[in-house]
């Protein structure tokens, strides 16, 4: 996969996204501010308008670059911030290569939950996004498959964010509402298992060829 | 949803403007997006920078203290939500004097990963960047915790007494460590009766009923530690002065400053009646209030409320409160 | 009712109680009901002394302008209802220098005729008074009967003129002089978003619909000149501004000091909207904001709602604006 | 009827009076601010309390100077103050007479009425208590037969409060209503009518009896 290639992946995936807008807002109405719903909307645009604006040539890493600047910027907030410098980390991977393969994809993705983890001074079982993350890297790393890796993600991002429903959170606003967090389901680890999901739906081979 | 307000989408942006036209002797606005506010004489060669910032919605806080003695900028996000790292960055550049900037404000995720983001940025450009934040509120973390505690009106006194330090010259790990030092001795616990309705969704920030009342709520109506039945002005002075005394392990002998902070929509008359019986409290304890204040520090828009800080004293402390400082919403002679 | 307080029929003495120990160094009480306070250096000897009063429920209004540079002393009512004339007579004479004393309060009814008692009790004392009338709400009556317009906000600018006077030694027909001057060249008008509920009575001082607002409200919520839909802050500023213009017929050259006063609910924010569209609005006009002030200057308990004020100009005028004062609610450097 | 007779009258007629407070203070709150039904009990409350303190032979004039300075104090307000006036103008034409006649009671009356109009700077069709008041004294003076003189007054202000309902308020808080006014009955004026009634019924001989 080139970056040109990447782009129009993500450009797909981020047009199904924000369907989970509301979905997500809710879920950090209860646990949170709630205003992760906008976090979500607003960056997904933001974030096709600037790759609308890069040259076809660009390389992988300067489509992930374009990508956190504008999702960082569009509704700063605490999932803005970390996945921005988790994008950052991931892409620093890459280094200046001209196309990404399967390999390069899965040290992207450990790198990107390692810096949230190093930033967010969270781990796996705080009920953070990480829960979600952190079992998906692995699963990637584990299949060699191409077709079936991206199941295995969402299974795994899903079993995260099923298993962490009843912890107590430990990290961000949810923290604060200490007992009363458990039960309830985590935002930010809800997030990252529906981007895998609409990453799916929209890069499927019948709908990939959408330019 | 009743509020005297334009397009929601444009509430920040105006009202920011309606500041900046009342007062352009104190304040200017850097950069396009016009959300970032430093003290006209910004930078002061020399004097170590502070940038304080966070979510809309609080006035006086955060913008309101920007000025001599105070704050030199402000970052200045959307209606409870965080500013960018680039925002926070342009406020560093310009503010920064060259003895380098103190990143002052509260404890929440957004605005911590932002303003992280910046220093790394800022790093860049030359500038030291050191980071104290507001983490008062004792309702929203137990006392082993403290350190995961949100930032509420308790950092009005890091703000004043960092500020000071800053204006008579003081470097800037001795300006962090004055901000830190208040910050520790800083305890806070509010109450919320009514919620805030945001411009932009129109929701009410939470919801309770007529006789009801949330103790120990945040500046966003963060739930807080439990929800009871509405109490007397005494009663609520009491519950929140006892844990603030506790927490702070205060006894007799020692002095105090005592900020009762109103949330917004609370009148001031009942404000005093909370800082009565405060004052009485404390009095009956030995312990000494050598300098209060009344009104409305932050808020969160209309909400009914109010909250309760505690800073102990010791003369260095009184003294940074005591120097002067101006600012559009505060002034000390 | 949702309000933090304590027996209903304690709130005023109880509030009054915590301002006298907020603020120890600034005011102190007169009699036994401390129902009068007064400056803590008062009576200044040789200088005018300024009585003012009315009911509570407003602070700052009324108690709240007293001080250095501003009023000497205030006689307190209970919520929304008037001092008797031997409170005012008490402030009287504990603020007499020997220069006589200014009654300078709201034009309504029971304060009329309480303080026009105290007139001839004064003069039984050798206590020569004059009287002026805060009477800029334009809504309450046309111009044509402006002499029975009742007094809201706009008496801010009537006490900081009045209290500069005779802190720099003026006469006692001078500083009523320039308090009338002041009260001429002012107009205001508000508009209400949300009633008042009283403490005693537990009812709301009037009835809104969810989209309605009232416009040309009192400060008690009395009704203004109608009720309409809830526009936006654009729309109300220029109808109130025109309004006034209209009334103080000012037009481009003239200098003015603008006055946006929150009724209590309102956050300041939105108050920072209507100056906002005020000040382009003048500006459009050619009329230039000399001197502004945003915020709660005159309250009516947890009302929602705003009121602009408009005071016409002169060099003399401003001087008075801009000469030093210090209460626990207002200063001036 | 001497001090000590007038003292107790007043006090028989207090004691019903404040049975009119909840509709005085409706009418109020439709006009004005509501306030007229706590001035009124305050107010009758105080008085008694003060008249219970004076002694025995305490004369007529001294009786009302009592009233007056409680009633002013009790609540402060329009009504407060005026009515104070008017009883103190009124007991100034009693001098330093031991007992009263019609005679004293009818110059009494006008000159309550005129201390009013001449402090609230109002007339006869201002719609305010003077709509009673006048007439009363009106009737009061040309009706010479005592047992019918108190229900002539009575008629009398009926009279006025039905009459200046139709007018536009001129003074006080009223007046800022503008022509909202016209169709709401003054509070003060009916304040009146219903102290005399309160008088009639607390006064007639079954009653009067009371200490
Ligand atoms: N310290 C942290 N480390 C990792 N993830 C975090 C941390 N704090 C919060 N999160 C994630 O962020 C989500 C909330 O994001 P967001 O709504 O943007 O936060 P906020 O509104 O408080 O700024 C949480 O559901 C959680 O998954
Ligand atoms: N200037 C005046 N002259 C005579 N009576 C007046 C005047 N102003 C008001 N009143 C009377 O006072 C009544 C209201 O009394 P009150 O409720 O005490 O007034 P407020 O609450 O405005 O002080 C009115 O109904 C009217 O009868
Ligand atoms: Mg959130
Ligand atoms: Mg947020
Ligand atoms: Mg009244
Ligand atoms: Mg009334």
């Amino acid at each position: 996969m080139n970056g040109h290639e990447l782009s129009i992946a993500i450009q797909n995936c981020l047009t199904v996204f924000p369907e989970y807008a509301d979905e997500l807002g809710d879920l950090d109405q209860a646990l949170g501010d709630g205003d992760l719903g906008i976090t979500v909307s607003l960056g997904a645009q933001a974030v096709i308008d600037a790759l609308l604006q890069l040259p076809p040539e660009s390389k992988p890493t300067e489509v992930v670059l374009a990508c956190a600047k504008a999702f960082a910027n569009a509704n700063p907030s605490t999932m803005a911030a970390l996945v921005a410098g988790a994008l950052l980390a991931g892409s620093r991977v890459w280094g200046d290569a001209e196309s990404i393969d399967s390999e390069m994809v899965n040290k992207f993705a450990l790198a990107a939950a390692e810096s949230i983890s190093q930033r967010g001074k969270s781990q796996v079982g705080d009920k953070t996004i990480l829960d979600a993350m952190f079992p998906a890297a692995e699963a990637l790393r584990e299949t060699n498959s191409g077709a079936d890796r991206l199941d295995a993600a969402i299974e795994a991002a899903e079993r995260g964010v099923i298993t962490s429903k009843e912890l107590q959170s430990r990290r961000g606003r949810a923290s604060w509402l200490q007992d009363r967090s458990i039960g309830l389901q985590d935002p930010g680890a809800t997030a990252f298992l529906r981007f895998l999901q609409s990453w799916k739906a929209s890069n499927t081979p019948s709908r990939a060829a959408v330019s | 949803m009743k509020k005297i307000i334009n397009e929601p989408k444009d509430f920040v942006d105006e009202f920011v403007d309606g500041i900046l036209l009342a007062h352009p002797a104190l304040l200017k606005a850097i950069g396009q997006d016009r959300r970032v506010l430093v003290r006209a004489d910004a930078p002061v060669s020399g004097k170590v920078g502070i940038v304080t910032g966070g979510g809309s919605g609080h006035l006086p806080l955060f913008k309101g203290y920007v000025g001599r003695g105070l704050c030199d900028g402000v970052a200045i996000g959307n209606v409870f939500s965080s500013p960018s790292s680039a925002q926070i960055l342009e406020a560093t550049k310009a503010v920064d004097g060259g003895a380098g900037v103190l990143y002052l404000y509260g404890n929440y995720g957004g605005d911590v990963f932002n303003f992280d983001l910046s220093i790394d940025m800022a790093e860049l450009e030359g500038i030291r960047t050191r980071t104290v934040l507001g983490r008062d509120d004792v309702a929203s973390q137990p006392k082993e915790r403290a350190a995961d505690r949100r930032g509420v009106a308790g950092i009005f006194f890091a703000y004043k007494a960092a500020g000071a330090a800053a204006e008579r010259g003081d470097s800037l790990d001795e300006v962090a460590a004055i901000a830190e030092d208040i910050i520790e001795h800083t305890a806070t616990m509010g109450v919320g009766l009514s919620p805030t309705i945001l411009p932009t969704t129109g929701k009410p920030s939470f919801e309770l009923a007529d006789d009801e009342m949330e103790i120990g709520i945040g500046i966003h109506g963060e739930p807080g530690i439990h929800r009871g039945t509405l109490e007397t002005a005494d009663e609520i002075a009491e519950h929140l002065t006892e844990r603030l005394v506790t927490d702070l392990g205060i006894s007799a002998g020692d002095r105090v400053a005592v900020l009762v902070n109103g949330l917004g929509a609370t009148p001031l008359e009942e404000l005093y009646l909370l800082y009565r019986r405060t004052h009485q409290i404390l009095e009956a304890k030995g312990i000494a209030i050598a300098k209060n204040y009344v009104g409305e520090y932050a808020t969160s828009l209309e909400m009914a409320g109010a909250s309760i800080s505690i800073l102990t004293l010791t003369d260095d402390r009184l003294a940074l409160l005591d120097a002067p400082a101006e600012s559009p919403f505060f002034r000390e002679v």
